[in-house]
C-alpha cells in the first residue's frame, strides 16, 4: 500500500494503461504542454510524447467526436474535459453517437472510450461552471459511469475504464484532487455496478456518491456519539447501478437517505428511490429521504454556493427527519 | 483506355445498381414494407461512385443517412442492405439501424448517421486513428451542402486542419437541404469556401461525369495518403427525389429537374461508354444482371426473419 | 368547442400570439417556406412575412442562441426544434445561458422564450431520432417544461408557454399531430404545475404523461371489464410538476403505476416515485411500479421499437403486477 | 484636435480605471477575499476601451469571463463592479455571478459568459433583436482567438453573415488560449480569416493605440448600424497576466511579457496625450483621482452586505 493523491492515483492509472497499451492516448485542453488545467495528467507528455498526449484547440465536440471515430476502428482514447461542464456542446456526441454506435451497427462496432474530468462545483466557480452533470449522463443506455470519491477507487475505475469496451465517463472532483489515501499494490480494477459499504451502523442507511461521501462519513461520525448509527454506502458506479447493496441494507436498518450534489429532480438518486422503494417495500420504516443540491444555479456568493449544495449538516438534518418519522 | 473502360464498366454497374437498388426501395415503402426514413440518392450517383473508386480497402467512410449508395459500392451486398431497410436481422445492421445507419465493419463503411454534421468528427476520428498508427488509411467523409453551418462540421475541418489529418471531405451540394435552396442557407457561394477560414486544400467540381468525379477526388486522395493533408471538395449534384420519401418535393419546378437530368452521371457512363466501343448488348447485359440482383435482393429481404426481441438490449453493451 | 387537430392547436395559439405581441415570432428549420416539417406552421409565412418566420439553416446552437438573445432584450421568440433529438446540439445553450441568465445576472434579465417540437419515437425513425428528451431537460432548474397529450392542452400549453417570462419547452409528438379533439372557445391559456385527473378510478393511480396519456386510458378501458378500476392522471407539466394530485388520488387507490416513454433510469418518471413514496408513504399499499421504455436505444425494425415502448399490454401487466403486491 | 484629446483624455481614464481596479482585485484575491476564477485584462484595455468608444448606449455590448473592462467601460460602477467580485448584494449581478458574470442591463452589457463561444450567438441575438425592431442599434461581441474552433462560435458567424446581422465581432487575440500558444491552437494565422468562410466583412490591426482602435472599430459599427451588415475583427493584443489568478503562466518567457508591454495602450496614449500637450499635472490628477475611485470601491465591496440566502431561488424564475 502506498499513499496518493487522487490526482495522481487517477495519472498513475493512466500511464501504466499506456505503458500496457498503444493504444491508449489522451486528448483534452491543455493536458500535455501545460500539464493539465488541474495536473492531472502532469509529466505525460514527458513520457509519451505528443502523438500520444495531445492538446486540443477549444473544440469538444470535435474532439470527442474525434475519439468516438479513432475508438470504432481500434484506438483506445481517453477524452479529458477541462471540466465536465464544458461537455454539454458535446452532449449530441456522447448520447446520438458513442452511446449508440454499438447498437445501431448491429453490434458490429465497439466504441472503447473513456470521458474524464471534474465534476461538480469547485470553490465558487458560479453559475456556469458547478454543473453535478452526472444527472444527464448516467440516464443514457450505452454509457457507463463511474464516480471515485477515494483515492484507491481513483486508480482502480481509471483503469476499468480504460480496459471496457463501452464508453465510459469517469466524474472526478476538484475538490477531492488533493485528497490522500492509499492505493493497494498491484494491478487492481474496478468492478462496474457494485456499491461499497463505507461504514457500517445498525439504524440507518445513507447512501451516496462522489465527493458527498466525505460529507455522510462526517455526518456519520458526528451522530455516532450518541445519535443513530449510520450504515454509509458509497454507490461508486452510476450506471450500472447497484441498488441492491442499498436494499439489504435497508433491510437491516428499516431507513434510507440518498445524498447528492446534483439538482433534486430526478436522476441517478430518485432512480435510487425507485428501485429501494420497490425491492424493499416492506423493509421501509419510513419513506426514503433526499437530501441535495438545492433546485437552483450555483451562486457565487460563498455562503450562498456552501448552502446550495449538502454538508455534513444539512445531512444530520435529513438522518434526524427520517429517524423522527 | 481499355483500362479506363473496364473502370468505367464497373463504376457504370455500380450506379444503376444503386438507382434500381433505391427505385426498389422506393416501391417497398410505398408498399408499407420499409418504415422510417427513406433518403434516396437518385441523381447524385456519380458523386459517391466516382469518389470511393478513388478509395482503397484500407480506407475509411463515413456519411449521413443519405446512405445507400455507400453501403453498396464499398461492397456491401445488395442483400444485406435490402434487408437492413426491411427491418430483417439479416440486413447489414441486423434490422436495428434502418435505412439511416448502414453499417459494414468488414467494408471499413463506418455507418450513415442521422444527425447533420455529427457524423463528420468522426470521420475525422478514422483518419486521426489512421495517422496514429501509420497505416496509410484515408478517410473519406461525405455530407450535404446543409450541414455546412453546422458547429461539428466547422470544428472538424478545423481539428483536420491543424492535425493535417489524411481526410477527405466531400460536400454533395445538391442545392438543397430539405426544401431550403442554397441561396437560402449558404452565404457564400461555393461550400468549399470553408476550407479559406482553415488553411486546407479544396476544390469544386460537378458529378456529372463519374470517371472525372473519380480522377479529382483522386488528387485528394493521394495528398491525404502521401502528406497528411485534408481537402475540401464540394462535389455539385441533384437529387431528382423530394428530400425523403415523405417530401413531395413542392419547392422545385418540374422544369428545374428536367434540366438536371440532363446530366445525369448515368446516362453520361452510357454516352461515354458507346464511344469507347461498348456495345447495346453489353449494356444491356449489366442492366439485366443488375436487375436480377435486385430482384433477388427484395425476395431476400421479404424472407428473412426480424430480428429477435433479445436484440433489443444485445448492443447496448460490448 | 370547436374540433381541431393537435398540430392545428398548436399553430392556432402560436397565430394568436403573434397577432396579441408584435414581439412574438418563431424559428427554425423549415418552418416557413416548406409549412414546417410537420405542417405545424403551415401558413405562417404567408400570414406574418418572413420577419416574424425564419427559416434558418441547420445550425441548432446558433440560432438557439440568438433566440436566447433575442429574448434577452426584449424580443419572445419560438423555436421549433424539428424534432427534439437535435436540441442534443444546442444543450449548452439550453443548460448554460437560457435556463441560467435571469439567475447568474441576479435578476437582471428575462429569457421569455419558447423551444418546441416533436418528441419520443415516430414510427421506425431509430437510433438516432427516437430520443424523448424530457427526461433531461426536465431536470434543469430555469426552465419550464410542457408535455400536453390532449388538443385543448396542445393551445392552452402554447399559449401560456408564449406568454411566460422564462424559456419553456414544449414537448410535442409526432405520433399525437393528427389527433383530433376539442379546443375550448375563448383566450384559454394553461397553468404550470397542474396535473389532471383523466379517468376516475379507486383501486389503482396511473400516472403518465405525454403520448402514453392514450395507452393508459386504453388499458384502464380494458380493465373497466371486471378488472381494478384506474385513476389515470396526466401530469402534463413536469417542471414545475404537480405531484400532490398524484398523492392525493394515491391517498384513495392505495397503489401507483408510473408510466413513460423514455428511459427507466431517473427522470421525471423516477422523480414522481421519489415524491410519493415520501409523501403518501402511509397511503401506499404497494410499492410504486413504473412501467417505461426500455433501457436500450431505439431500434429500427417494428416489432422491437413496438416492445421497446409501453402500450396498454406492458401498462396492463404493470397495473396487474401492482395489484397483485 | 481638441476633441481627440478630450476624447484620448476620456480613453486614458478609463484604461487607467481598468487596470488600478483589476490590481486592486488581485490584491484582494491574494487576500481571499475574492474567490473563484479571476481573469484579469490587463495589457488588453486598448481593446475594449477603443472598441466601445465606438458604440452609443443604445448598442449591446457581450464578452467572455474576462469581463471587467467592459462593464466599466459601458458605466457600470467600480463599486458594482469590486462589489460583485468580493460576491456582495450590491455587485453588478447581486454577487451572484461573480467575476465571470457581470451584467449591466441598464448599460446594455449583456454579460460576461464562461462557457468558451456560448457567448456569440447571444450577441447576434442582440443584433437581431436590434433589426427586428429597426431601433439601428449594433451588438459587440468579444472573444479569445482561442474560441474560434469552437462550434457555437462558427454557427453565430455563419448566421450573421446570412441574415446581415448589425454586429461586430471583436477577437481579442492575446496569442494564448491558456497555456496554448496560437501556433497550436489555430490553422491559419490570422482569425480574420474565419470571415472567408461566410463571406463577411473583416480587418485585423493591433491594440496598442487605442484612438486607432477606436477608428477601426467605428468603420465596423457603421457598417453594421448603416448597411446592416456584419464585421469579424482580429485584434491583437496581449495579457500581462497569467490566464487567471490561478495560472503561474510558465509558458511564456519574461522577455516576451517585456516585449509585449512595449506596446502597452496605457504608456503609449500618455505618450499621445503629452505630445498633444497635456500635463504631467493632468495625467496625475486622472491617475489620482482613478486611485481614488478604486480605492472607494475596495472599501464600499468591504463593507456591503452579502446576497441573502433566499436569494439562492429568487432568479430562477421570473
Ligand atoms: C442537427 C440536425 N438538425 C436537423 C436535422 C433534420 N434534417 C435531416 S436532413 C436535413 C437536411 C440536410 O440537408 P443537406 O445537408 O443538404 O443534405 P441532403 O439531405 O441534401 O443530402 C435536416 C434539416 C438533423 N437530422 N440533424
Ligand atoms: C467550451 C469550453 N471549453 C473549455 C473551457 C475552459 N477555458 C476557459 S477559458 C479557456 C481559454 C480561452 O482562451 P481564449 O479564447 O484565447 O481567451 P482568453 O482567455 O485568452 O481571453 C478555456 C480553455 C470553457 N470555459 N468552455
Ligand atoms: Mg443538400
Ligand atoms: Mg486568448
Amino acid at each position: 500500500m502506498r499513499e496518493l493523491r487522487y490526482r495522481e492515483a487517477l495519472r498513475e492509472a493512466m500511464a501504466e494503461e499506456m505503458e500496457r497499451d498503444e493504444r491508449v492516448f489522451i486528448m483534452g485542453e491543455e493536458v500535455g504542454h501545460y500539464q493539465g488545467a488541474y495536473k492531472v495528467t502532469e509529466g505525460l507528455l514527458a513520457r509519451f510524447g505528443e502523438r500520444r498526449v495531445i492538446d486540443t484547440p477549444i473544440a469538444e465536440e470535435g474532439f470527442a467526436g474525434i475519439a468516438i471515430g479513432a475508438a470504432m476502428v481500434g484506438l483506445r482514447p481517453i477524452v479529458e474535459f477541462m471540466t465536465w461542464n464544458f461537455s454539454a456542446v458535446a452532449f449530441d456526441q456522447i448520447l446520438s453517437n458513442a452511446a449508440k454506435l454499438r447498437q445501431m451497427s448491429g453490434g458490429q462496432f465497439k466504441v472503447p472510450i473513456v470521458f474524464r474530468g471534474p465534476n461538480g462545483a469547485a470553490k465558487q466557480t458560479a453559475s456556469q461552471h458547478s454543473h453535478a452533470m452526472e444527472t444527464f449522463y448516467a440516464q443514457i443506455p450505452g454509457v457507463k459511469v463511474f464516480m471515485p470519491a477515494t483515492v484507491a477507487d481513483a486508480k482502480a475505475m481509471m483503469k476499468a475504464a480504460i480496459r471496457d469496451d463501452n464508453p465510459v465517463l469517469i466524474f472526478e472532483d476538484e475538490r477531492l484532487y488533493g485528497l490522500k489515501g492509499e492505493v493497494p499494490d498491484g494491478d487492481v480494477v474496478a468492478e462496474f455496478g457494485v456499491s461499497q459499504v463505507r461504514r457500517e451502523g445498525e439504524d440507518v442507511t445513507i447512501a451516496t456518491w462522489g465527493k458527498m461521501l466525505w460529507q455522510c462519513l462526517d455526518a456519520a461520525e458526528q451522530l455516532a456519539k450518541g445519535g443513530p448509527s449510520c450504515e454509509v454506502i458509497d454507490l461508486r458506479s452510476l450506471r450500472p447501478m447497484d441498488h441492491e447493496t442499498v436494499v439489504r441494507s435497508v433491510r437491516k436498518t428499516g431507513r434510507l437517505v440518498v445524498v447528492h450534489e446534483t439538482w433534486p429532480y430526478g436522476g441517478p438518486g430518485a432512480e435510487l428511490v425507485d428501485r429501494v422503494q420497490r425491492e424493499a417495500f416492506d423493509a421501509l420504516d419510513a419513506p426514503v429521504l433526499r437530501c441535495t443540491g438545492r433546485d437552483a444555479s450555483m451562486a457565487y456568493n460563498k455562503k450562498l454556493e456552501d448552502l446550495t449544495i449538502p454538508d455534513a449538516k444539512t445531512v444530520l438534518a435529513a438522518v434526524r427527519a427520517v429517524m423522527s418519522y | 483506355m481499355q483500362d479506363d473502360r473496364e473502370l468505367l464498366l464497373g463504376l457504370y454497374r455500380q450506379m444503376v445498381l444503386i438507382r434500381r437498388f433505391e427505385e426498389a426501395s422506393a416501391k417497398a415503402y410505398s408498399q408499407g414494407k420499409i418504415g422510417g426514413f427513406l433518403h434516396l440518392y437518385i441523381g447524385q450517383e456519380g458523386c459517391a461512385v466516382g469518389a470511393l473508386a478513388a478509395l482503397e480497402a484500407k480506407d475509411y467512410v463515413v456519411t449521413t443517412y443519405r446512405d445507400h449508395a455507400q453501403a453498396l459500392i464499398r461492397g456491401t451486398s445488395a442483400r444485406a442492405c435490402m434487408a437492413e431497410l426491411f427491418g430483417k436481422v439479416t440486413g447489414c445492421s441486423k434490422g436495428l439501424g434502418g435505412s439511416m445507419h448502414f453499417f459494414d465493419a468488414d467494408n471499413h463503411m463506418l455507418g450513415g448517421y442521422g444527425i447533420v454534421g455529427g457524423h463528420v468528427p468522426i470521420a475525422a476520428g478514422a483518419a486521426f486513428a489512421s495517422k496514429y498508427r501509420g497505416d496509410g488509411g484515408v478517410a473519406v467523409c461525405f455530407f450535404g451542402e446543409g450541414s455546412a453551418t453546422i458547429g461539428a462540421f466547422s470544428e472538424a475541418l478545423a481539428l483536420a486542419a491543424l492535425w493535417k489529418l489524411p481526410i477527405v471531405f466531400i460536400c454533395e451540394n445538391n442545392e438543397y437541404s430539405m426544401g431550403t435552396p442554397l441561396s437560402r442557407s449558404l452565404s457564400v457561394a461555393d461550400v468549399s469556401q470553408k476550407a479559406l477560414a482553415v488553411g486546407m486544400e479544396r476544390d469544386a467540381f460537378s458529378c456529372g461525369d463519374v470517371l472525372a468525379v473519380r480522377d479529382r477526388v483522386a488528387v485528394a486522395v493521394k495528398r491525404a495518403r502521401e502528406q497528411s493533408l485534408p481537402t475540401l471538395i464540394e462535389a455539385r449534384t441533384y437529387r431528382y427525389r423530394g428530400h425523403s420519401m415523405s417530401d413531395p418535393g413542392k419547392y422545385r419546378t418540374p422544369d428545374e429537374i428536367e434540366e438536371r437530368k440532363k446530366s445525369d452521371p448515368i446516362l453520361n457512363a452510357e454516352t461515354q461508354l458507346r464511344a469507347m466501343g461498348v456495345s447495346d448488348a453489353e449494356l444491356e447485359k449489366i442492366n439485366a444482371s443488375v436487375e436480377a440482383e435486385v430482384e433477388d435482393c427484395v425476395r431476400f429481404a421479404e424472407e428473412s426473419a426480424e430480428p429477435d426481441e433479445s436484440l433489443i438490449e444485445a448492443f447496448n453493451y460490448a
